[in-house]
């Protein structure tokens, strides 16, 4: 089944520039079911000789029955185009543009909080569930395989990371979710565990973190009442020093639960595997599971 | 980005926050003629973009004009060295002369966003003048927090709540509500990453001034404010950090490292600084040259590693997804042909095209040692380090 | 039973200044269970020797259990002090103030969608049940008389011309609400109408709406497919010309759905018993009722 | 509060919205001089509070500086009755001259409060330069309508949808997305009540312009605008209408009545209006005293109903709540009594204090009849009106 994504999932891209085409581009080759492109002035033509464009999501969605998006538009365009595919009627959207403003996304979380859209991102990789070849956002398709172990990041080098060292010790993802380096965003790891854990396809769970926010404390106390697969964890960020941002704007360690010890110790303390190094993620798996 | 103590206080100004007459002087003889205007016993401030200048000399009260300009003098042109600079220090270029206040109690209030609550947060404490990290530990219960809400922005009865909270007198509480709600203006209006007024006074007359103000705006949101971009001094910035601006990268100078870190993605490269870390030495930097880097930009990326002197061996890794190895691993060679380095590097490539990067480099002639992945560059740089010997 | 206010009804009055103490004084001398007073300034201090006052709303749900709040602070203020009811938990608040800003109550309504709280107002006189002697608002207790019509109107005057002629033609009623004359407002005439087709002690009800806007409109479409109770309605202002604003905010004729004339028609349409002019309420009523 | 064509531009500009080149005169020879700055063929445009001044002669379309000079001398100093304006018309104060267009097509833009909805609401049509009540009536599918949110304002897809429905050229598409989303800013930002740009106008170069513009700011939030407020024109007012805005009275003048109206409560005034139309006779005017008027506000209102040199008969009604009949008995005798008043008055007084008033009334020596409520005053009304003689 996995999570997210799956054979059900019609695609909408939204932000055809250069990046955006590739990664679309990617994204069909990989499998998945893309049916719909918006981008302005495109009316009548159609992406790599098959999809349509469409000028506004609302007709996209209309006449091809989307339900997933996923945003390659500038950042000063993202919040603009989350809330139109929020008001299309988008159930899953996924935002991959980095440097979307935090007061934007402020505004787009008080907006979505009570609609049914489940937004995931900004600044993310976004999800891939390989079983179903299903890929949205930019998790590349040639490192992923089949497979029981659920991968949920906040970062997207370390998901891939993550993938490469499950497929080198032989163990393939259920799905692959990145849910962002900022500050402010969609889907929490709680929000993924919770889908993780009731999900049948999914054995086990790969969380990695990183320094900044309390967001790995509440995984941690989220897993200790509800999550009984085992989850294996690293936490990027324990030689960063304080006050600096780290590429990512969530990655800034300004008081001490934004610690990466202080999240370890969280994790631990719930019953998680944690590992030292984020280098260490397959081989404690493995260990894990056999 | 962070902006200077006297630019901070003009947007305070702009949005009806209060604060003590004042002007800023670029030479010794402004600085005297600033202190004659205000008048009486002045205070002579650097404008320096770090905490703890108070400490090193940098805040400076004077009884006399020809004082300020002295004073004036022994700081501008010279580079202060607080505990939040490295230790070159920042160059005091300008210097803000202020009149004195009679203070009657010190308190402190600043905005921040929580991304957890997905808000703009409120911190307020009547222990003003301390670093609020330190109240936090120290007296938790004495910081008060309230949250602004996206749709209604900070409302009146919170304002109120906080200006009750920082224990005013009553014939205060009035200019402090309203000051608590301009400064969330200033917050939002601006795209503010930090609004710190610390301390926030009381003086003896009940009026409530922000004696020093700090303002971080948010990068991203930078292109919407023009007018507020053009604040940036580069002159504050370490010259390799502003570098990596100028080539949109993303880089931290880290102190007292010797491992130049390339990698693409943050998270990547935080993980690349902590093996650096468990394998014996110090990050030299932090550095994310990001998914689609070109190869001006990867060649950039490298020489801003090289011209750090601190750095002995350079640590590449890269799983690329969107970037392509090849690019990289050229870019790199180029960098390093034009700069004539000499210094060792290891380097982990996967994902797209990462064999044909790999045979670039081993054919480059550099001093190249190959790791097959992020657990193996962390044994490979320990055997170099042992082969550079010394350590951190 | 009636509706909205009654024998469980903790008031809050926040607001004391000269009307704001003079209504809530004559609150208290129609019976009304007055629990708290808000007003900066005055903590540990009563009004009237026997409510405490307090500077927050918050303090006084905490302390008085009130769960019931009316407003009566100056315009500029409103939107706040309605904010802060809400996010002290008070279920029903009633904005009394007159000439709040639109765009500060468009804010309100956005604020309150998804809160439990219902607001009624601005711009309003109120709710006044007289079995149970609950007044919260400013409409006068010495005019009405227990009895079992519920009144529901736009107008504050004509509330009470409504009142007095019920009684005139010995008829008392269940509850009155006047919903306010501001163009947005919370509580409408449907969900006044919605109330009193479920409330037993209402027989019969009386509408009295102006011109502006479509609300009548919408009543009239609720009443035909809901109510089952008889209904007497007059719209006040087919005198008034186009484009003037007569007295409310919501009073002006922008437009044909806005004249007194289509009302009617909307109303009659939905079976209602529309009299001329609102003169004529009480009569009417006495012949729909024997 | 209703303000100039050429104040609601100024706004307009302030927010990047275009208009075209334009200056105001107060006087023939300043309108010569800017004729002559802006060149070749120019408009001028009378300055009223008032809509249709195009079919009356206050728009005219000049050739040279000269006749510019000629028609505004015309126009300044004059009053210009219009099919919005009563019978005496509004003042003419000033003229605009501004540039003539290129035109390509003309459009329709506007926002308003839509109050069922909770929200402003941006109307757009094909159908520029024709009046939107007429648009609605005849081809309502040809106006597209778009709700604002509270918390994000405009949305930019939203803007975007505003623009394609009015079917701009596509190289006007990007300026027109622009002037939607800051035509939402002016409404919002300057609390109006009403932004019309008609017509919006697309020029033969693709430029959009906002050729003409009206904006009505709302009373209530005027507190918060004290620049806006200074743009009430009072001379643009009703006389009446003007002094009853200074006592802070909600008075409408209607025109052709002769029934002058002194009531409490909005509701209660209308319904009021209602029973002199329904005994046949039009009221004068529309008047809430308020509920908590003095008595120095209620001489004012008696005075203004009585220097309405329309008015023959008052009609008083008064529901006392909050007010006390026998102040208002008060004021009017007094008023009556400065004024010297012979005209008759009905008066219905009820509530608090209403048999005190009466009797206040019935002792003062006026031509007072009493009537016992609403049916009753118009029954005693239509009496007294035929007593009088006449009808309308």
């Amino acid at each position: 089944m996995a999570i997210l994504v799956g054979e059900n999932t019609r695609l909408l891209v939204q932000g055809l520039g250069r990046d955006g085409s590739f990664q679309a581009s990617r994204t069909r080759r990989y499998g998945t079911n893309m049916v719909a492109a918006v981008h302005p002035g495109r009316d009548n033509l159609k992406f790599e000789d098959e999809v349509p464009y469409f000028s506004t999501v609302a007709k996209a969605v209309e006449q091809t029955g989307a339900n997933t998006g996923v945003i390659f538009v500038p950042a000063p365009f993202a919040m603009d185009a989350i809330i139109e595919q929020v008001d299309a009627g988008i159930e899953l959207v996924v935002c991959i543009t980095e440097g979307v403003p935090v007061l934007d996304m402020v505004k787009v979380m008080a907006y979505i909080k009570d609609k049914p859209t489940r937004l995931i991102g900004s600044n993310c990789p976004g999800v891939l569930s390989p079983a179903s070849k299903a890929k949205v956002g930019i998790v590349p398709g040639n490192i992923v395989r089949p497979g029981n172990v659920g991968v949920v990041s906040r970062s997207g080098t370390l998901t891939y990371e993550a993938i490469a060292q499950l497929v080198q010790h032989d163990m393939g993802q259920s799905t692959c979710v990145g849910i962002g380096g900022d500050p402010v965003h969609g889907t929490t790891f709680t929000d993924v565990l919770e889908l993780f854990q009731s999900d049948d396809e999914t054995e086990a769970i790969v969380l990695i973190g990183e320094i900044g926010g309390i967001r790995e404390q509440l995984a941690a106390e989220y897993i200790k009442d509800h999550v009984t697969k085992p989850v294996v964890a690293a936490i990027a960020g324990s030689s960063a020093p304080p006050g600096k941002r780290m590429g990512h704007a969530g990655a800034i360690i300004t008081g001490k639960a934004a610690l990466a010890s202080e999240k370890n110790k969280a994790l631990e303390a719930a019953g998680v595997h944690v590992v030292d190094s984020p280098a260490l993620i397959g081989a404690k798996m493995q260990e894990v599971l056999h | 980005m962070n902006i200077h103590e006297y630019q901070a206080k003009e947007i305070l100004n702009r949005f009806g926050v209060p604060t003590p007459r004042a002007e800023v002087a670029s030479t010794p003889s402004e600085a005297k003629q600033i202190a004659s205007q205000i008048g009486g016993r002045v205070v002579v401030k650097a404008q320096v973009h770090a905490g703890g200048r108070g400490k090193v000399g940098g805040v400076r009260l004077v009884d006399s004009p020809e004082e300020a300009k002295k004073v004036s003098a022994e700081l501008i042109g010279t580079r202060l060295i607080t505990k939040q600079t490295g230790a070159t220090g920042v160059p005091v270029d300008k210097v803000m002369i202020a009149e004195t206040l009679d203070i009657k109690d010190e308190l402190y209030l600043s905005i921040v966003i929580d991304g957890d609550l997905g808000a703009p947060v409120v911190m307020a404490s009547t222990e003003g003048g301390m670093e609020i990290e330190e109240v936090a530990e120290a007296t938790p219960e004495k910081i008060f927090r309230i949250a602004g809400d996206p749709l209604i922005g900070l409302t009146g009865y919170h304002a109120r709540d906080i200006a009750m909270a920082l224990g005013v007198p009553k014939q205060s509480l009035k200019s402090t509500i309203k000051l608590v709600s301009d400064l969330y203006r200033v917050f939002i209006e601006n795209d503010c990453s930090l609004v710190e007024i610390n301390p926030l006074v009381i003086t003896e007359d009940d009026q409530v001034i922000a004696l020093d103000a700090k303002i971080n705006l948010e990068d991203d949101a930078l292109f919407r404010h023009p007018n507020l971009a053009k604040m940036r001094d580069h002159n504050q910035q370490d010259p390799l950090e502003q570098r990596a601006d100028e080539a949109d990268l993303a880089y931290v100078k880290l102190d007292g490292g010797r491992v130049g870190c390339m990698v693409n993605g943050a998270g990547l490269a935080m993980a690349t600084m902590d093996i650096t870390k468990s394998a014996g030495a110090d990050p030299a930097n932090f550095l994310d040259i990001g998914g689609s880097a070109d190869q001006k930009r990867i060649e950039e990326a490298f020489k801003i590693i090289v011209d750090d002197e601190d750095v002995e061996i350079i640590l590449v890794n890269l799983f690329a997804g969107i970037a392509r190895s090849d690019v990289v691993a050229q870019g790199i060679v180029a960098a390093a042909k034009e700069t004539k380095t000499t210094v060792p590097m290891v380097v982990a490539m996967r994902g797209t095209n990462a064999e044909e990067g790999l045979e670039i480099l081993s054919n480059s002639g550099l001093d190249i040692t190959g790791a097959p992945d992020l657990a193996g560059a962390a044994v490979v740089l320990q055997q170099k380090l042992l082969e550079l010997g010394g350590s951190d």
